[in-house]
Parts: structure tokens; sequence; C-alpha cells
């Protein structure tokens, strides 16, 4: 039996609730279904720290923040989707202070802002150093006012439904009961985030393994920029879990093993004492953008200036001048962090800290009103690219965008869904009914089999590290373009142990590893053919951007073999392209 | 679907330090209780007759009294630590931003325990 | 290379040997009884005892199932009892347990589904029916454009600590009133009604009392305290219960001697 | 607003567990040894006499018992239903606060009678 709803949103992050709040406040009478593999509330929005960013100071402006947004992606961002999202921010970021955000404020009891790293001006909200934490719970807290929002938790989505040219649906593992179920609606929203995890050091949670994207993809939707993924300068070793950039928005520094403030040599400015009153210095040194940032680290280590340890070199970040006070108010959870996970007190010594993946800048293709190609299909927050992001995101603008852009999936979706009312249930059920067969064909009933999901997954970590890390060339790729081939072969002969039904979590772990092998086809081949070098994609043997030629987006469309990759032109509306100047007058 | 549920026993208070610790806290309300009823029998005697009150006195030597005694105050002592204890998680006040500390809460209590103590022993036994 | 005592790190990783891991089973589909699995695993010093279950999957046992994501204590959804406490298992390190026996279980007090996954359901039914968000009264919303509510750090002090609650169920497996009486609302349900309770921008309070005033609400609750001792993010819910116990007091003084006081 | 009587119990609860916290430790050393062995040299019968027989010190001895009572009541009464009594807690609750009941009406008899 199928499902039926007006909207189905998969993934209950932040653009998800926000997309369902969106259509909940506004169209009461619509029925929505959030469905998500994890409880809303464990949506890895909630591990993001250090803010989000819109123009509310009067020092400040809209025409500031998509010029640091656009020269950070490194002229890759649609300029026409930039402006919209400028201009939303504010009232977005107002919305979540009406519906209780707990964000940090000024004495008079105005909301506080924070400098982030690429921004001209300190226009990061804050809510101490667990804002995604907050934004989320608010989200969720706030959705459980509308009833007209049926959640599915813990349902995982396997499949976009399409019929008739549209989309009508999604098939989706309740996984309490292991039980497929369609769920038909008359537009879909995927809301299902990043795919850090198809690389082995991230700063993502087990989650985010590019399900949504992996299912566009196979859908026949193009997957946008996908060769720009974002390192973090500031991960802890190990772990790979993330130094919110706003240790350095308060002032951290960054030393080499020699206590050298490394970054100076970097082109990215020169240093002030740290007890100068002016450090520190907005888009400057630390507050370079994450993609220099990273870069210089590796040509650190190159220059043997790094430090060694046990899990890889790493520099130093040091805040132990902030002093207790500041620490505990603004950065509490950077010291819960690593004082638990390093045993480290950055109160009293300096954090090791390497580089980790971060952040997917590329995704579903859509347009400005979060549409994609296949029609009732929209997208919003991580797993899409509108793309204001570019080649380069900057910290605290993907906050704002899942909130933006997911309130406006919510509202296209909305007018879609009452446009086009008739759905195909019948046809629907029998491709549900095949998508069944498939995966007890292939998993639950499959007998046999030899390799460990693992063991494959290890595998494409590695491959990706090699080839797709921060700095790429020909061969790497090539190599790993056979490796992916390869990997997709043998994922023919997984081994499943577990056949139950019952919250069979190995199953999903297989379902999450054929979404990575594809995610990881998109992104090696959309990097192969970048011949450029431009943001977070470096490559050796291209050292040079080249805006004659790649100044337009990759498409990553699949085939039977392997991705074809089209081009599209970047929109360009007020800015021109330039050159990206860190650290000194523009 | 069917779902497995852990029975809890009668005696789980017995299975971890913390829950019998608690339970001996709830018990000490006996011995309040207890004590309540030897202060109803005191206040009788000693509003009675000075021969009343003198037994009392005398009784109050016997073994019997030293053993009620010595095990309520012991309980009630329990009562009144953890009781002073716990006060600052209720008493919450902020000073601006910052929030009072407990020990500072919990030490004006404490210090208050001894003043009224005093004051009692004072207009009882007098100077 | 060892130049700092205190740095995990960079003292280096040690991987003495191996130890037992038992680790609670069911399967709800086989059979009605759950049992406890033992498994070989290595004892590393950087390890939690999440990353031993993570191997237990990986490497041994693809059938063993739970529940886990940020793996840095913040989406709270790898509660588990470890050695009948209950534990972050992404927060908890195998070197906190030198004797080298870890029993890891479903966290008690609920209904277990499948191996260390328990059903949420419940609490989830209890969020919702605490309205755990702004309440403003009629025609007292502020329009957006008018920007921002205004709230001073101090006013943010008065619920900051509430707010903080990752719903990650410790506390109710910590509570034996929970076990006892699944009716019991709860302490995080609580002590999020009293987040907003206390947050200057919110008027619903009266609207929330009808639960947390209630038997099933506060009043259930004998301060065991267990609660507060074992949530990893300091929000005390034990004391957020008794403060509401001595405000939803006062109310019902204010009710009874100044009759007809409430608009 | 207020959905039940627990209020009351629970306010009856905490000023008797504070009043017993408070004075009941001093007054059991007092009664439990310094008055029978004179620790404090001889406390003299009219000394004690007289102050029981002041109205005032009559009013503060009638809550520092009848308080604590009520404090045993609602904490006892809690007591057995944790370990196991749920099932008869209204009887529980009749026993518990009919026995704090009935010992405020005989302190106030007895205070009344000197
Ligand atoms: C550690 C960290 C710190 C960060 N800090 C910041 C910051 O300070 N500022 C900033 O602007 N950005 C920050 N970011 C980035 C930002 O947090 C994310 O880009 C953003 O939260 C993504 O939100 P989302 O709603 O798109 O996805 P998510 O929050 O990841 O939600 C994805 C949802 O999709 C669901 N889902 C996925 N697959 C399926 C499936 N197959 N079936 C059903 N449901 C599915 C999941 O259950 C989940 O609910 C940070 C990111 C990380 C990792
Ligand atoms: S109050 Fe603490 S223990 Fe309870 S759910 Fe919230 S964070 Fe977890
Ligand atoms: S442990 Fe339970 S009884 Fe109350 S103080 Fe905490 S909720
Ligand atoms: S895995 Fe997120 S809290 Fe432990």
């Amino acid at each position: 039996m199928a499902l039926q709803y007006d909207i189905v949103i998969v993934g209950g992050g932040g653009a998800g609730l926000r997309a369902a709040i969106a259509i909940g406040e506004t169209n009461p009478k619509l029925k929505i279904a959030l469905v998500s593999k994890v409880f809303p509330m464990r949506s890895h929005t909630v591990a993001a720290e250090g803010g989000a960013a819109a123009v509310i100071k009067d020092n400040d402006s809209f025409n500031d923040h998509c010029l640091d947004t656009i020269g950070g992606g490194e002229w890759m961002c649609d300029q026409d989707a930039v402006e919209l999202f400028v201009n939303e921010a504010p009232k977005e970021l107002i919305q979540m202070e009406h519906w209780g955000c707990p964000w940090s404020r000024e004495l008079d009891g105005t909301v506080a802002v924070r400098p982030f790293g690429g921004m001209k001006i300190e226009r990061t909200w804050f809510a101490a150093d667990k804002t995604g934490f907050h934004l989320l719970h608010t989200l969720f807290q706030t959705s459980l006012k509308y009833n007209n929002v049926i959640r599915h938790d813990e349902w995982f989505a396997t499949k976009i439904l399409v019929e008739n040219g549209r989309c009508q649906g999604v098939t989706a593992i309740e996984m309490r009961s292991g039980i497929m179920k369609v769920i038909a609606a008359k537009s879909v929203i995927m809301c299902t985030g990043g795919a850090g995890r198809v690389f082995p050091f991230t700063t993502n949670g087990a989650i985010k393994t590019g399900d949504g994207m992996a299912m566009a993809y196979r859908a026949g939707i193009p997957l946008k920029d996908m060769e720009f993924i974002q390192y973090h300068p500031t991960g802890l070793p190990g772990t790979g879990i993330l130094i919110t950039e706003a240790a350095r928005g308060e002032g951290g520094i960054l030393v080499n093993k020699e206590g050298y403030r490394y970054l100076q040599d970097y082109d990215l400015g020169m240093p002030l004492d740290i007890e100068d009153p002016k450090h520190p210095v907005n888009k400057s040194m630390e507050l370079g953008p994450r993609d220099r940032l990273s870069q210089a680290f590796i040509k650190e280590r190159e220059k043997e200036k790094t430090i060694t340890g046990p899990f890889g070199d790493v520099v130093h970040l040091d805040i132990r001048h902030l002093g207790k006070k500041k620490i505990d108010k603004k950065l509490p959870f950077v010291r819960e962090l690593t004082k638990n996970y390093i045993g480290i007190d950055p109160v009293y010594e300096p954090i090791p800290v390497r580089p980790v993946v971060h952040y997917m800048m590329g995704g579903i293709d859509t347009t400005i009103d979060c549409r994609t190609i296949l029609p009732g299909l929209f997208a919003a927050g991580e797993c899409a690219c509108v793309s204001i992001n570019g080649a380069n995101r900057l910290g605290s603008n993907s906050l704002t965008e899942i909130l933006v852009y997911g309130a406006r999936a919510g509202n296209a979706a909305a007018v879609f869904a009452n446009e086009h009312s008739e759905i195909n249930l019948e046809a629907l059920e029998k491709q549900g009914a095949d998508e069944y067969k498939r995966i007890t064909r292939d998993f639950l009933q499959k007998d046999g089999g030899s390799e460990r999901i693992a063991t494959l997954r290890k595998e494409i970590h590695q491959v990706m590290e090699q080839s797709v890390g921060i700095f790429r060339s020909e061969s790497g790729l090539k190599e790993a373009c056979n490796k992916i081939e390869e990997l997709k072969d043998r994922f023919s002969s997984i081994l499943i142990e577990d056949k139950s039904l019952n919250f069979n979590t190995e199953l999903t772990s297989a379902l999450e590893l054929e979404n990575m092998i594809d995610v990881a086809e998109s992104i090696i081949f959309s990097a192969l053919s970048r011949r450029e070098s431009r943001g977070s994609h470096q490559r050796t043997d291209f050292l040079n951007r080249d805006d004659e030629n790649f100044l337009r987006h990759s498409l990553a469309y699949r085939t039977e073999t392997e991705s074809r990759i089209e081009y599209q032109d970047v929109a360009i509306t007020k800015w021109p392209p330039g050159e990206r100047v860190y650290g000194k007058e523009e | 679907m069917t779902t497995y549920r852990k029975p809890v026993s009668n005696t789980w208070w017995l299975e971890s330090k913390p829950y019998f610790l608690f339970v001996i806290r709830e018990f000490t309300s006996l011995f309040v209780a207890g004590y309540c009823l030897f202060l109803l029998l005191f206040i009788a005697k000693a509003g009675d007759s000075q021969e009343a009150y003198a037994t009392l006195i005398l009784s109050l030597k016997s073994p019997t009294s030293m053993v009620f005694h010595l095990i309520s105050f012991t309980f009630i002592l329990y009562h009144a630590i953890t009781w002073f204890n716990l006060t600052p998680k209720i008493m919450v006040f902020h000073l601006g931003e910052e929030r009072i500390p407990n020990a500072l809460i919990a030490g004006a209590v404490y210090l208050s325990w001894g003043v009224v103590s005093l004051i009692i022993s004072w207009l009882i036994l007098g100077s | 290379m060892a130049t700092r005592r205190t740095c995990l790190w960079k003292r280096g990783v040690k991987v003495s040997e191996t130890f037992e891991m038992e680790i609670f089973r069911y399967y709800p589909d086989k059979d009605n009884e759950p049992f406890i699995k033992s498994y070989e695993v290595p004892f590393r010093d950087d390890w939690v005892v999440l990353d031993a279950i993570n191997y237990i999957k990986d490497e041994i046992d693809g059938t063993l199932s739970y529940r886990w994501s940020c793996r840095m204590g913040v989406c709270g959804s790898c509660g588990m009892m470890v050695n009948s406490v209950p534990k972050l298992t992404c927060s908890a390190f195998l070197k906190d347990y030198p004797s080298r026996k870890i029993r890891v279980e479903p966290l008690q007090g609920f209904p277990v589904e499948r191996d260390l996954i328990f059903d949420m359901d419940d609490f989830m039914n209890k969020l919702t029916e605490v309205k755990p968000y702004l309440l403003r009264k009629e025609g007292e919303e502020k329009p957006l454009e008018e920007g921002e509510y205004l709230q001073s750090p101090a006013e943010l002090a008065h619920y900051k600590q509430y707010t903080l609650c990752i719903n990650c169920m410790l506390c109710y497996a910590a509570c034996p009133i929970y076990a006892l009486d699944s009716n019991f609302v709860g302490p995080a349900a609580i002590a999020l009604a009293q987040r907003y309770n206390l947050d200057s921008r919110d008027q619903g309070r009266n609207q929330r009392q009808e639960v947390i005033a209630s038997h099933e609400g506060i009043w259930e609750c004998t301060f065991v305290g267990e609660c507060s001792v074992v949530c990893p993010k300091d929000v005390d819910p034990a004391a957020a219960i008794q403060r509401a116990k001595v405000s939803s007091t006062l109310d019902w003084f204010k009710e009874k001697m100044i009759p007809r006081s409430k608009g | 607003m207020s959905k039940s009587n627990e209020p009351v119990l629970w306010f009856l609860f905490s000023a008797g567990g504070m009043i017993s916290a408070m004075v009941f430790p001093i007054l059991l050393i007092i009664t439990g040894v310094i008055l029978p062995f004179e620790l404090a040299g001889e406390v003299t019968f009219e000394r004690i006499h007289n102050a029981v027989k002041n109205p005032v010190v009559k009013l503060v001895l009638f809550f520092v018992i009848a308080l604590p009572f009520f404090h045993w009541a609602h904490r006892f009464r809690f007591t057995l239903i944790d370990i196991g009594l749920k099932p008869i807690s209204f009887l529980v609750s009749l026993l518990c606060y009919g026995g704090a009941i009935t010992g405020t009406i005989v302190a106030a008899f007895i205070l009344w009678k000197i």
C-alpha cells in the first residue's frame, strides 16, 4: 500500500525542516511527509559550530556580502543566486530568532556577530559555538507546531519515482519493520545533505553518504560542480572532529612547528601582533578562505615545517591568549571537544589541527527556485547546488543557505503540488514493487558474496584521499576512474550477513555504500575534466585558473559506464571575474 | 513489531549505589516522623508536671532512648545534609550573566543552619 | 616524540592486545529472549566504546545494529548502557575501563527494538506535548521587518543551560521513576519546557502547564537526581524540574489567594 | 492552571523538610544527651515548662511538629510507591496524609491543653 501525500521532503536536517515549516505555515491544507533516515534532530546540521552569515549591522552591506561570497567561490557562484541569498539572509535569521533560537547577544540585547574566514566585515550570527545545534533544534521543535507535517523518522529513502516525466514520490524502507513503502506525492524535495563520508578523514557524521545526490544521479539528474570539495583547515587529528573557524574569528592563530605564523608566506597578508587590538584582521591571515589555508598546510608539510604525530602531520591552532573566560563564553564546545577527544585544554595548550574534508560545494543541479530538470523534484541544502558556493564556500554561508533555499524549495514545491494533482498510484506501486524486488534480490536474499562492506568503503576512502584530495593530477584521477570501475564490479558480490528485516543496518550500510560509489564516480570524473585550478580544485598539472574554458559549471550525468560531463555557463550579473584578494586592500 | 522490555524488579534500588542512597534518603522521613512523635511526648510532659518531666528526663538516660536518639540522629543528619546540598538546585540566582555558584548558596544554607542551631541551644539551655 | 604527557595524540597510540566486549543482542523476529554475545576487540587507547562497536560491525559481525552518527557528542544517537551506566558511547573511552570488562546494553527503561536500538516514540510524543517552541500571545508577535526581539545576555543566561539538551535519553535511562512508570513526562521533556518558560521572549507558560503541572509531569519526580548526574551536556534536568515545582506551587497560591488574578 | 493538589502537598513537604533539617539535629542533641546528662548545667523544669506555655513558643512548636509530619507523609508515600506499592497508591496516600493530619491534630490538642 502506498502512502499518499501532497509533498514529500526527504531529509530532516536544517534544509528539510525549514522547507516543511515554510509549507506548514503558508499551506496548512497540504499534507507533508518528512522522511528522514535518522530522527530530525540527529541530522548533521547539529554539528555545525561557528555561525550563520547575514547582513544585519550598520557597517555592513549586501554588496559586500555578495562580493565576499563570489570572490570566495572564485567566481564560480551564480550571481543571481548569491544576490537572492544575501537579500533573504537577514530575514531568515531574524525568523529563526522569532522561533526562539538562542543567538548570542550584545549588551543592548541585539544579536551579536563575529568575524569569519573570507568575510570583509563581521557578519556571522552565532549561538556560542553550537550554532548548527541550536538552529536544528529550534527548527525541529518549531516544526512540532504544524500538524500537517507528518514525520517518518528512521525511514530510509532508496529511489526517486518518476512517472509520466514527473517525479511522483520515493520509495523508502521503514527501518524498524524493514518494510518498503511507496510514498507518493505531487512534488518531492531532496534535502539529504552532503557526502563527506566518501572520504576517510572528514568532519561529517556517519549519515552523510550522499544518498540524495546518488538517487538524483540515478534518476538522470545531473550533479553540478562535484569536483569542488572543501577541506576545512582545522580538524582534530585522528577523529576529524571540527574545530570551528570561529576559533580563528575570535583571534586564534595558526603556527608551524617553529611557532611561526606561516600563512604570511602564502599571499594572505602580514600578521598583526596577537595583542594588537586590530587583530584578527578580516580577510587576512587566519581569516583567509578555507581552500587557501588548507593548501598552505600541504605546502608547509612539503617544506617539513609541520609537526609529526601518530595521526599524521599537524600544525598548531593557538587560542591560549584569548583567556579562559572568553574561551568558555564564546568557544565552550571547542574546549569540550579538545579536552574530551585529544586530552588537550586549549586554555593552556595549543590545539593540533590538520585539514579535513568538510563540505560539498557541488550537488544536485537546481535553478534559483530549487527546481531540478525533473519536473516535480526540488532540492535544497548541502545536497543541492544552486550555486552560491562556487569553487569554495565561505564558512557560515551554508547554514544560512539551508534556511533561505530550504524555505524557497518548500514554497516552490507547494506551488507545484497545487498545480499538479494527478498521481498514477498504480504505476508507482509497480515501481515500488520492482525496487523492493531489487533490494531483496541484491541484498536480503542474496546467497554468498565475499566483499565486506567495510573493505569496499575503505578502498573508496583510499582512492578518494589519494586522487581527489587537496591537490589532484591527471594520472591520479585516471587511476581513480579505474578503481571506481573495479569497486562497482566488486559491489555486486557484496556480503550481507544480516537477512532479517527489523532495523537491518547492514542493509542500509550497503545501500549507503552503493550511493557513495556513485557520488565518488561523479566527483572523480568532474575533477578529471576540469583542467584548471580554481578554489578548492587544485590541479598540479594545470596550475592556473582558466576563465576562458572553465568559468563554467560542470554537470555530471550518469551513463552505463562512467559519468558524462557537460558544462553550463555561470550566471554573472554585477561582478565580473577578478583576482581574489586576501590580506591587502582591494 | 515486538519489542523487549526488561522487567523492573521491586529491588531495583538495591542494584546500584546511587539508587540505594536515594532510597535511604527517602527513608529518613520515617525518623523525622518518629522524632516528631517524641517531641510531642516531650512537650506533653514538659507542659504537665515536674514529676512527669523528671521521669521523662530519667528515661532519656536509658539505653533504649540512647539507641533511638543515635539512630534518629544519624538518619536526620543524612536528611539535613542531602537536603542542604540539593537546595542550590532549587534556588537559582543570577547576577547579570553570571550564575551565583552553587557552593556559595550551599555555604549560606550551612551557615544559617549553624546560626539556627546556636539560637535554639541558647533559647533552651540559656547562656 | 613524547614531549607532553597530557596529550593523547602525541603520546602515541597504545594498542595492547585485545579484550572481550559483551554486547546485548536481540532479534525481534527470531527469538523473544535477548542474549549476550561477546566479541574479541583490540584495546586501543584512543578508541571510544563506539569505535570498538564499529570495529565489531565492520570486521566481525555485520548483523549488529545500533545508532550513531556524529561521533562528537552532539547528535545524541549513540546512548547505551556501558557497564550499567548510561553513556554516550562516542565519548566513553576504552582507557577509562582499565579492568577491560565492558558490557554494552541498550538504554534501560525503554522497549528494545533490535540489539542496541530502543524505541524513542514515547519521548517524541512527550516532547510534542510540552510545546517546545516559542509562544507569543495573540497580536503580540513582532513582525519580521521590525527585527529581532531584544534579549540581554543576562536574560539569555537564565535559560541557556536548558537549551543544551541533545535528546540523548541518558537521563530517562537513569531515572528509576521513568522505568517504573513510563507515563512520567520525564527529565528532558520537562527541561525543554522549562527552557521556553524561562525565555524572556516566550509567553506560553500557561499553555505548557497543562502537561507539566499534571500528576505525570513534575509531581511524579521524586528528585532522585541521577538524570543530572548522567547528562553529558550539564543540562541539569533535575534542577529544571524542581524549579518548575516551585513556580507551579507559587501559581497555586496565587490562584487560591488572589482569586481571578489571571487575565 | 495548577492541575492538582500536589502543589500544597509539595509545599508542606518542602517546608517540613527544611524545618526538620534545620532544627531536628540540634534538638536531638539536646534531648538525647545535653538534657539527660546535664551537659549544659542544670536546665530547670520551670524554664522548660514556662517556655512551652508561652503562646508564641506554642505556635512555633506547632509548625515545627506539624510540617515535618507532612514532610514524612509526602516522602514516605512516594517511597512506598517507588518500591512497589504503586498498585495501591491511593491507599498509601490515604494512610500517609491521614497520619500527618492525625499527627497535626494531636499536636494542636496537646499544645492547646497545656
Ligand atoms: C562539523 C561541521 C561544522 C559546520 N559548521 C558550519 C558553520 O559554522 N556554518 C555554516 O554555515 N555551515 C557549517 N557547516 C555546514 C552545514 O552545517 C551543512 O552544510 C548543513 O547543515 C547541511 O544541512 P542539510 O539540511 O542540507 O543536511 P543535513 O543536516 O545533513 O541533513 C540531511 C538529512 O537528510 C536525511 N537523509 C539523508 N539520506 C537519507 C535517505 N537515504 N533517506 C532518508 N533521509 C535521508 C538525514 O537523515 C538528514 O535528516 C558545518 C558542517 C559540519 C560537518
Ligand atoms: S537532559 Fe541531558 S541526558 Fe537528558 S536528553 Fe537532554 S542532554 Fe541527554
Ligand atoms: S532521575 Fe528522575 S526522579 Fe526526577 S530528578 Fe531526575 S527525573
Ligand atoms: S554519535 Fe552523535 S552523540 Fe555519539
